[in-house]
């Protein structure tokens, strides 16, 4: 079979989970007659009509309410925030309102958030957020951000059908620049679960969406020229945390490099590290390190953006010292 | 129907805030519309569509109106007892406008209450015994002790609960109507905001994306004059709330809210115009608040004489058993049984809601997700059942090297 | 003024979306509310504000609408060069609403400008320079790199750059505005809004609080039309923008937005109002974006002929060359020596900019906050001085095992 | 001196700081005539007059975003959230505009955003937030929230002096309940520092708001019952955090309780544990622990509400386990 590009992955979950539930709807900024600033769900107008498709104003809280009061209906709605950044202004609602629907009020509330995510663009401050952490920290959300073609495929469709609110970042910069060959059938993959997506001994990564793929090519490089082997952990899943796995591996290498694009104070790795620390503690040979974006707001400009945001070379040099510890 | 002016405004009757309403208008009144649907006082008395209820709806009426006034006032028995855990929030003054709107609803069609909606609740189908329950926070009421006084809804029965964050509900009615548009169900939403609420981003979202789409769905705004100490005046420029309706290009209308029958045929001829495919509109409903936001108010920012004004003079249940002596012949007797059953039911609901048991701590850990359905204990709670040792309350944190101030 | 009939909309000049709107209403247009100040329409052509512009303004009118179109059609080479960092956004078509309203402003004033107002910050001061410089991430461009496009600002020139989530320039202006009428100062606001940021909470929030606090501002609501693909009839109800003033209960106006004069007189009026305390004021000025949203839009949405018949019969810039020409008495030498002037400009800025190089990597760390004014490079970065090795990049990330798409 | 309450200590800074400086003013719901949902600003208005203590419409991201603007042309603004909670509707214009605005535009924006936070209070789930992980997650905001009357009125003055955004959480368990006697003179306490509320060599607890003053009671407990001698660290400001007194305690007593209100994932509990882990990690004598809100939206009955939020016995446990490990 051929390769899809992670694009197309989501467009394809998306055309078959309208193919198969009829309550399954789209809605969002131009992702009708447009089919997305991206393109995500081009086609999609045509083929499901505009009751299924829905063009909105420009009103984020008006699209994730409606999309929570659709969802108490029996719908499961698919939402499109534009660029994942403007979701900050549905934070209240989907904060307040979503994610607390079912605790108090026993009310389902099935429905994805999702939207482009990420850096490395060139995109500014406004165009390049990785906003997960706000919203991990909010119990009764769910979190995903995949990183191949296959996950954003198959964990697209897991979220359609979760009964509660999933958030499905995708990174923008894969959108066209990874592809994956499909399997067969209704692929789906679990919410909740990561990934190995290299096996290694010496010292694990921890990391999701785009960096997975720096953590690989580090991971050739240090191979190639320090001879060490480095295990990568793709998360996928950012609420609820695959803790299995993350134990897992720490008690395999005892040595820990949690890495991702966000900013680093409050992002998920102090999550991931406290975490470890109070499940792994007497596994641990050296202290869980970091690499992160610096604690700036993303700029614009190559060199600046380049700097803020964690490199490969970055990577290499973290797991060297852990190795060296 | 004789008894038409005594429904109209009288004079103590005034608007609220009109004193300081316009302030940056010239003192006008926009000019109607066109495109708004008539409003109850243009229409002939047989033309309206409470002219279609039987005599015994129209008792109803005041069934529901007086069951949500004393309910109230049993719970304020119960607040002062502290038996209500949490502040309490009163809709006196505002029971003709609860009811009346909900009262045009079918039983398939779903509205929003805030806090002052009591009346439409129960008409709705809450019972006083949930309500009860909800202000008490017992183990067994609606929400199982997890949202505090009427925040809490039954879709089968036709009400979705509020959150606290005020104008969510409207965006969130949108995607419910939506949903019966796309499934081309027969049925329509309704959703209140305050005169407050309507300043709010999401009140503005959500009626925008509704008129767009079209959808079934009823917007009434409750002007009672004030949010929280906040009078109208400084809540809008605009000369009334309706005249947002043409901002959101869908028809408007006003209604006395303090007439339970002038607010039933507005919001019927809205709900009416909804259920036909005709979209969205927005009522705007003049009552008053009477009482302070929550209990502890001490209303000090009213100008003196303004609340004992409406009280005196425009209490929408002294107004209405005018109506129903002068147009349905009730005698004083019918009525005084109805509020004889009024209280029976609220004493029984009472006794059987003191009896209820708080909820379960562990049952703390139970629903944030479909999946997994429960929570796991923290670490340092694993083997107990409750949070708090016996003797650690009394003491109490905040103790600490005598520091503690008066609650 | 014999060409104000000229200045009207021509017959292919048709409001943009007209098939559509008032999908809701009945199609009628709203009554002009009373208490609107008069639009320039209503105006004997002396009463207009543009009768006591100098002929030399009217003709810097002119060099500021040709300096937007030149300098736009230099960084669409630029960008086609690849030297353009990110996207490009056109104003083609809407000079006039830019410089016109911008042109009613003083230096003291501060506007707010969006992405299709450069034309408005040229006039404030802006100079090509820094534009160039901006859109190709330059070191010494207005944000040193760090903002994109025309995202930046001067307050002592008077415009404060806009950032992406739409509406949100609206409450910050009521701020600015608020500060002006606090100090008594003798100044006032302008706030954009495309037709699409209407339906924003922001949007709203901030208008509300504007219009209750009387403060100086002006709101201009660019209706050109679209937002990114999304037409009027899908952004709102309403039967016209303007219609959305009277539920914050402020002065609407519309006005032509390809003709600056018109452009320049309604926002000269509302301007006024704000500096001598009237007070909020609204304006839709219609126009059309005849461009896609960015460069890389290619308008597939755009019903057949529109643009071309908007290039054709509404240019602005050709509307107001027949206003010089026939009002100004302008000849073709004088109109080709502004344009002239205008390349010359802007080949000067272009060889400058060019010049300038990338930002220094670790400026990157400078003034997050202003205490501390520096962050410190994580520790991974000690020693470094720019976060790519040289022979990381070419290779990629993405490329591991073959899996690299194309672009 | 009389000794006053947290409350009033916070209205005596706002009412210094506008004495001192025309350019401080105040903005929010129901903050004028009525002095505020909880009276901290009672008094204002009859003292500065409508102009200085604005009552605004029901607008968070309005009121936020105004005083955005003020702060850009040389104001003070000092803007209420009723609740805090309410802080999510302004979420996108803090966190997107606000806290760049420096960064991107060179622009000041010194603002103070601040209001009634926390629970134990029976407020249920939107009048009981502790939304500071939101925030502490964004660079350019600061972010305090203090446990004592002293630091609220000596914070309040310094966030109000500062030149940048600081959101000032103010415990609503401890308004009328924590007294306290004002320094003489201009009374300010430096953003960024830490304050050790008790001595102690076996264990750290590291915490602010209320649960400090839980922590001290444990404190007590265990000296009493235990003979266990437990260091309390305030850390009063949430961003930046105060590293240097972190790592202080931690290297004295080499076992760490990091105690918050919030709740657990993603709480600010995870970044100082990965600091920890960084900067401290051959000191560490056993892993840093926990004691944090569960996962849940805080439900409104006593007895729920108590369960899922943290008590003083879960830190005697918690602070047993790590003495005998
Ligand atoms: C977004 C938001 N901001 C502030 C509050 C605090 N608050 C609760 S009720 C209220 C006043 C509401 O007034 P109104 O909408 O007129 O309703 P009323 O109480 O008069 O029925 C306020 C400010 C809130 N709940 N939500
Ligand atoms: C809050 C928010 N949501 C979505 C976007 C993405 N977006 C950028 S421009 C745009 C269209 C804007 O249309 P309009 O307001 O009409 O301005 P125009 O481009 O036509 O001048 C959209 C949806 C955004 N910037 N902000
Ligand atoms: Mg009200
Ligand atoms: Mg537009």
């Amino acid at each position: 079979m051929a390769e899809i590009t992670y694009l197309e992955a989501l467009r394809e979950a998306l055309v078959e989970e309208m193919d198969r539930d009829e309550n399954v709807f789209c809605m969002g900024e131009d992702i009708g007659a447009y089919g997305g600033a991206f393109k995500v769900t081009d086609g999609l107008l045509s083929r499901f009509g505009e009751s299924r498709v829905i063009d909105t104003p420009i009103s984020e809280i008006g699209i994730v309410g409606a999309a929570a009061g659709a969802g108490h209906m029996g719908m499961r709605p698919v939402v499109e925030m534009q660029f994942i950044d403007f979701i900050a202004n549905a934070y209240d609602i989907l904060t307040n309102y979503v994610a607390t629907a079912r605790y108090r009020a026993f009310l389902p509330c099935p429905m994805v958030v999702r939207g482009p995510s990420g850096g490395y663009v060139r995109g500014g401050p406004f165009h390049s957020q990785n906003p997960e952490a706000g919203f991990i920290h909010t119990p009764g959300l769910k979190v995903v951000y995949p990183a191949t073609a296959e996950d954003a495929k198959g964990l697209m469709k897991s979220a359609i059908r979760d009964d509660d609110c999933v958030l499905f970042f995708e990174h923008k910069y894969l959108y066209r620049r990874i592809k994956g060959e499909m399997p067969q059938g209704d692929h789906t993959v679990p919410i909740g679960r990561a990934r190995l997506a290299r096996e290694g001994r010496d010292v694990s990564i921890i990391t999701y969406a785009a960096t997975v793929w720096k953590a690989l090519e580090a991971a050739e490089q240090l191979e190639a020229q320090d001879g060490l082997s480095v295990e990568v952990l793709d998360l996928r899943t950012l609420a609820p945390l695959d803790d299995e796995a993350i134990f897992a591996t720490v008690r395999k290498t005892n040595r820990v490099l949690v890495l991702h694009e966000d900013t680093r104070t409050g992002g998920i790795a102090g999550e991931i590290t406290s975490r470890i620390n109070e499940s792994c503690f007497e596994w641990l040979d050296a202290p869980v390190l970091r690499v992160t974006a610096h604690d700036i707001p993303l700029p614009y400009a190559p060199s600046l953006e380049d700097f803020v945001l964690p490199q490969t070379s970055d990577i290499v040099r973290a797991v060297r010292r852990l190795a060296a510890y | 129907m004789p008894a038409s002016g005594k429904r109209k405004a009288g004079p103590g009757n005034r608007e609220p805030g009109t004193e300081t309403r316009g302030a940056s208008g010239n003192g006008k009144r926009a000019e109607l519309d066109g495109s708004r649907f008539p409003g109850p006082r243009s229409q002939s008395a047989s033309d309206r569509a409470s002219a279609k209820l039987t005599r015994d709806q129209k008792i109803d009426l005041y069934y529901w109106m007086r069951l949500t006034r004393s309910l109230e006032e049993r719970l304020v028995a119960l607040y002062r007892q502290t038996k209500v855990v949490g502040g309490l929030f009163r809709s006196l003054g505002q029971e003709a406008d609860a009811v009346g709107s909900a009262y045009a609803l079918e039983r398939r069609d779903i509205l929003s209450p805030l806090i002052r909606n009591l009346g439409s609740m129960l008409v709705k189908g809450a019972t006083p015994l949930e309500i009860l329950r909800q202000y008490m926070a017992k183990g067994d009421s609606p929400t199982r002790g997890r949202e505090l006084n009427i925040h809490f809804g039954d879709t089968d029965r036709g009400f979705i609960g509020q959150i606290s964050p005020l104008g969510d509900m409207v965006p969130v009615m949108a995607g419910v109507t939506m949903t019966f548009k796309m499934r081309r169900q027969d049925r329509v939403g309704l959703v209140y905001v305050g005169d407050g609420a309507t300043s709010t981003g999401a009140f503005h979202e959500g009626i925008n994306l509704a008129a767009v789409q079209r959808l079934p769905l009823v917007v009434i705004v409750e002007n009672n004059g004030y949010a929280y100490s906040t009078p109208i005046s400084k809540q809008t420029a605009a000369r009334q709330f309706v005249d947002k309706a043409i901002g959101y290009g869908v028809p408007g209308a006003q209604a006395d809210g303090n007439d339970v029958l002038a607010v039933y045929d507005v919001t019927k001829a809205a709900v009416d115009r909804a259920r036909s495919g005709g979209g969205v509109s927005l009522i705007e409903v003049m009552t008053y608040r009477r009482k302070g936001h929550a209990e502890h108010d001490n209303q000090s920012y009213v100008p003196a004489g303004e609340i004992d004004r409406w009280a005196a003079e425009n209490d929408p249940l002294d107004r209405y058993r005018v109506v129903m002596r002068e147009e349905l012949g009730a005698t004083d007797e019918e009525i005084a049984a109805i509020d004889a059953r009024v209280v029976r039911d609220i004493d029984a609901a009472t006794d059987e809601a003191e009896k209820s048991p708080p909820p379960d701590p562990l049952d703390a850990l139970i629903g944030v997700y479909a999946d997994p359905p429960r929570e796991r204990p923290l670490w340092f709670r694993e083997g107990t059942d409750r949070a708090v040792d016996v003797n650690e309350r009394p003491e109490g944190w905040g103790t600490w090297s005598g520091r503690t101030g008066s609650v």
